[in-house]
């Protein structure tokens, strides 16, 4: 879910820059070092994040909206580590906003938090739990993948309610937009869940 | 010759294209035609295929289908794509389920269809592009020709009135190709129509009774192949080039040196007509060989076999993708895959006799041709049939497990 | 499919600006609008920036107002939650039986945030239509963007427009053999779409490593940019509207529409 | 005739392939060669292919670079690969920058050139092909012929001796196709030596001055390609269809209504050769017109202009994509884009003038060609050089901003 610009208010949008740029400042020395141990790693990762770009632009069946993002990138946290994700969750949300207008730029430093950082830090964490258990692997993607962009909506829904507390406080501002946009985030996540462990699926079986 | 297809005074701009793609194209395909719609690399070919199969919609103008406007709600577009099948350039866009199997099942199965339904469906149309024994291949390891067969298996599995090609032999090698014309000329013996978009000229030349000659979005010309493609000036602004046969016999034409008249479409033909040039007609040679004609849905392997071992056949040849199917279960060796009936009717004049396996629609059309080079050389050649067998193997194998 | 942006910004009728000034308007109109404390300035810059991605950049008007309508669904949503968490000053609407009013302050407020996003998408679009990435590409790497960062984005640019397509293409061929037709076929086809998509972006990613390495890949991507001069008189008129949004912005900010 | 690159009993099997690709193969291309590898899908030509520019290395056997065996390490790799480039099948794995310049511009770069020596090179490598003014454009944005030709463009910006095409024309279409076999040409006739990979017999008949067959790993036969192509149970073996013109000549000659001999390869010569075997010679016509030939190098566009509106000339062909890109700068409206010089033949027979504007050595490859058909053929067609201007405009314009 992407806060559109010009929503997010000073002090906000400059706060989340702030606390995204750690996260993408250790991306991208960790992403020169990943380039110059591995050369072809740049290729890869360059392929990983047009893939996430077009499967978060694509539209889900019946839904006029996608969210693939977090799970996009909770794959590469699993290959690459979450900050080097974070970059490409970063760049992925610039070229949103601008050829898609999905987003933008003031607000990029709270979605980037949202779906490049804490969503695939959700992702990557279940999808580590679940294979240390044991757990059935479907259910596991299928579980890291909703929650994933359930916990992106949470994040949007906290951002929203810090800059728009209204006179009912934040509790109660976070309520109410948890509550609203749980009528198109919360099914656009089961279906998601569902898509991502069908692809999973399809992966392994070839 | 009913119109079942059209389109009326077409026009077409994408959203961010500096030009129309379409502007003002009115085509007819006839029911049971086999048309090319013929044109270089942009000039407007798959738009308007994908007008025909309602994924794109005209700006103005209409699209008919068996006369009646195509409608663009949900509803009216299912029902107009099962009866327009669509098979895309790039097989690897369209093969995208895991098996064989289960890509062929992918149009049924969206049909509704029973499970049984289903399976049927998908044993018939492998069978008939004869890749039975494929179910479970994971389509990525096939090869480039073997792709495309199995994107036109799961066309023919929804049983479309109308097969619609976009550069069928893109990026296929010669024998490949010539199988998938084959193919394509198969489906259209059995009554399919069948379009085709190319800028292969020699193929449309070869291949269709009927070519639209298309460039910048308009048609330039309509008409017989050997019509179309012998005006330079039309293939010069459509740029393309003329079939190199045809050329050939037009600058001979030209020159005085062959008398004009309808163009020869193979070697075989023009070899007579130059023949024919020089002395008048096609000279006498010894005995002609024989053409044995083989329906492999009414002969067993071991007749065959009988006929070959007993000496009496030099070439071998198979047309069509089940007699070539039966031709690899019996283990039979073959001569000829492909342009089999000239190359047997070459090897006829020069006394050799040649044994065709083939099926069902096409052992007439073999029959045909070989009576029409009779016809137009004056040398007839015997055509005899192999006789079926006391005991007739079934025809068709049940699927494979 | 969606309609990329970055195609109409190849071609738009300001194509010989200067990069550098269309990105300094549109970044500062942008922040104008984020931080005025009135609704008139982010809407004067709206209606601004419309008239001149329509006249100056040329752009289809029937483009440009679906663009307009991306951000509404969003915007809506979250206005009616602010209109009802918002409760004081007066009350103009109340929700019969339930405890829900809208107030005067959240009627404002709500007027402020839609000028806002208006203005700051309007923004947004001038950029977009009128400003190639390509261009943009080169201007972060004199800003002095890390290298790799640059470099990861031009790879991820040049291959989202070929998965892009081949997801296109993938999507029409199932629609032809009637995916997507009730709703459990279509998380199905999209299933099998976004698992074909992932086996051919691998594919990429494969045959990319493989061209590099022909081409002698040694780590440097790119070649020096040349910079395009910024012609004075337009960066005046750049200078000026700007100036006029910020005092409009300054002398506006206390009024209230409600 | 040296030996620049050679395979030494070269096998190979992919990591999980089920038979070797490559089993045995050993061939020279000889400098300053034009040769082509022909083949049907997985014959082992795009292996091989990556075998020469140490991409793919042997299991066993040797690939040796001016007599000298590969390395593997990365700096002699680095080395090969500038010397020896290698051009994608499918464009769009090779381009790799988000602009065209950008994107020829990455081989230089990384080669560790100077700013100003990669600009040079661009630009250079740019006009060769064609494509000056297209420096800013993303490669989404073009067609597929101008993709082919940024590829190329990006490999030439590298200056490599030897240059390896993987199916060159594959999925152009025709013109397209002859303006990237044009270049080809060109390039070989500036010294480069050209290996080609292709299962196009046609194309290759045309083409090249040796081909190499192969199938199923293995390497069937090598020689010039009208003896190679003569052999229809070899092409049967490879899978592959003898060339028309040349399948249509062996069969008039086996019926003996032409002598044998070195088979024709193009309509022109084909109509001579029939001439000459019905009338003993090829018959004297009116005059023959005249052939004008213009160097776009030296000549200004006024002059060019001036001679075609006095009336003297009735048809314009182009040759090489500097010329191409002179002629569009000048806004002269061309009759030819590909086939010039046959064509111009063809019409200087029937008596009509023609101009051929060219640039740098094929001004050179015109003249040849056209006294060698009149040594062939007897009738000598007069070619008339376009005198330069007294004050020539540059030949090159400098680099659009």
């Amino acid at each position: 879910m992407h806060i559109m610009e010009g929503f997010l208010p000073s002090p906000w949008w400059e706060i989340w820059f702030l606390i995204s740029l750690p996260f993408i400042i250790i991306g991208v020395y960790q992403l020169n070092k990943l380039v110059q141990e591995k050369r072809e790693a740049l290729p890869l990762l360059a392929v990983a994040g047009a893939f996430v770009f077009v499967l978060s632009s694509l539209k889900l069946p019946s839904f006029n909206g996608s969210c693939s993002h977090p799970t996009g990138t909770g794959l590469g946290a699993v290959l690459f580590g979450p900050c080097i994700a974070g970059v490409l969750g970063l760049i992925v949300l610039v070229f949103q906003a601008v050829f898609l207008a999905h987003g933008g730029l003031t607000t990029l430093g709270a979605n980037v938090f949202s779906m490049g950082i804490a969503g695939p830090a959700v992702a990557y964490a279940i999808y580590k739990v679940g294979t240390r258990v044991g757990a059935n692997t479907y259910a596991t993607v299928f579980v890291a993948a909703a929650l994933a962009d359930l916990f992106t909506y949470v994040v949007t829904s906290i951002q929203l309610a810090l800059a728009f507390p209204g006179t009912t406080g934040f509790v109660g501002a976070f309520t109410a937009f948890a509550a609203i946009f749980a009528v198109t985030q919360v099914p656009l996540a089961i279906i998601e869940g569902a898509i991502i462990m069908l692809v999973f699926k399809y992966i392994v079986d070839l | 010759m009913t119109p079942l297809l059209e389109t009326d005074n077409v026009t077409y701009t994408y959203p961010n294209g500096p030009a129309p793609a379409l502007s003002g194209v009115s085509i007819t395909i006839t029911a049971g035609s086999k048309t090319a719609l013929v044109g270089a690399n942009g000039a407007g070919k798959s738009t308007l295929l994908l007008m025909l199969n309602g994924i794109l919609r005209p700006d103005s103008g209409e699209v008919r289908f068996s006369g009646r406007p195509l409608a663009y709600d949900n509803r009216s577009l299912r029902d107009l794509r099962r009866r327009v099948g669509f098979v895309f350039q790039n097989p690897d866009v369209q093969i995208i389920a895991p098996t064989v199997e289960a890509d062929v099942a992918f149009g049924p199965v969206n049909l509704g269809l029973s499970p049984d339904a289903v399976r049927r469906a998908v044993g018939d149309a492998l069978g008939y592009v004869g890749l039975r024994g494929y179910e479970k291949r994971p389509p990525h390891h096939l090869s480039g020709g073997e792709k495309k067969r199995v994107a036109i298996a799961g066309i023919l599995a929804m049983e479309p009135a109308v097969l619609v090609f976009d550069e069928p032999t893109s990026s296929l090698d010669p024998a490949s190709s010539e199988e998938v014309m084959e193919l394509l000329d198969e489906l259209a013996s059995g009554g399919r129509t069948v379009l085709v978009s190319t800028h292969d000229v020699e193929l449309a030349y070869r291949w269709a009774d009927s070519v639209i000659l298309m460039e910048h979005g308009r048609v330039l010309a309509r008409g017989a192949p050997e019509e179309v493609f012998s005006d330079h000036d039309l293939l010069a602004a459509a740029r393309l080039k003329p079939p190199a046969l045809l050329d050939l016999y037009n600058e001979l034409a030209l020159r005085g040196v062959i008398a004009p008249g309808a163009p020869p479409k193979s070697v075989l033909e023009f070899t007579d007509r130059v023949e024919r040039a020089m002395h008048g007609h096609v000279p006498d040679r010894d005995e002609p060989g024989q053409i044995y004609l083989c329906n492999a849905d009414l002969t067993g392997g071991d007749d065959i076999r009988a006929l070959i071992r007993s000496g009496m056949v030099d070439h071998v040849g198979a047309m069509g993708t089940r007699a070539k199917e039966f031709v690899g279960r019996e283990r039979i060796l073959l001569d000829y895959t492909y342009g089999v009936i000239d190359k047997c009717i070459l090897k006829a004049l020069n006394g050799e006799n040649s044994l065709i396996i083939t099926t069902g629609g096409m052992v007439g059309h073999v029959q045909r041709r070989i009576a029409e080079y009779g016809d137009e050389s004056g040398r007839v050649i015997p055509v005899t049939p192999v006789q079926e067998s006391a005991s007739p193997e079934p025809s068709r194998e049940p699927a494979l497990e | 499919m969606y309609e990329m942006l970055d195609d109409f910004a190849q071609t738009n009728g300001l194509r010989g600006t200067s990069p550098g000034l269309k990105l300094f308007l549109g970044l500062t109109s942008i922040l104008l609008c984020v931080s005025s404390p009135g609704p008139v300035a982010p809407l004067l810059v709206a209606v601004s920036l419309s008239v001149a991605i329509l006249v100056l950049a040329r752009i289809p008007p029937r483009v440009y107002a679906r663009l307009l309508l991306i951000p509404v669904s969003f915007a809506v949503m979250s206005i009616i939650v602010i209109l009802f968490i918002t409760e004081s000053g007066t009350v103009l609407v109340e929700v019969p039986g339930l405890p829900l009013a809208v107030t005067a302050d959240g009627a404002n407020l709500a007027i402020l945030l839609l000028a806002r996003v208006f203005g700051g998408m309007c923004s947004l679009f001038f950029i977009a239509l009128t400003t190639p990435m390509t261009e943009v590409f080169d201007i972060l790497k004199r800003l002095g963007v890390p290298t790799v960062l640059i470099d990861l984005a031009m790879l991820i640019y040049r291959f989202i427009f070929i998965l892009i397509e081949e997801a296109g293409q993938i999507y029409r061929s199932q629609v032809m053999r009637l995916g997507y037709g009730r709703f459990r076929e279509s998380v199905n086809s999209f299933g099998m779409l976004a698992g074909a998509l992932f086996l051919r972006t691998w594919e990429s990613g494969e045959a990319l490593v493989l061209a590099m390495d022909a081409r002698c890949y040694d780590g440097k991507l790119g070649i020096p940019g040349d910079a395009r001069p910024v012609s004075y008189p337009a960066l005046g008129v750049v200078l000026v509207y700007l100036g006029a949004v910020l005092a409009v912005s300054l002398k506006t900010g206390g009024l209230l529409l409600i």
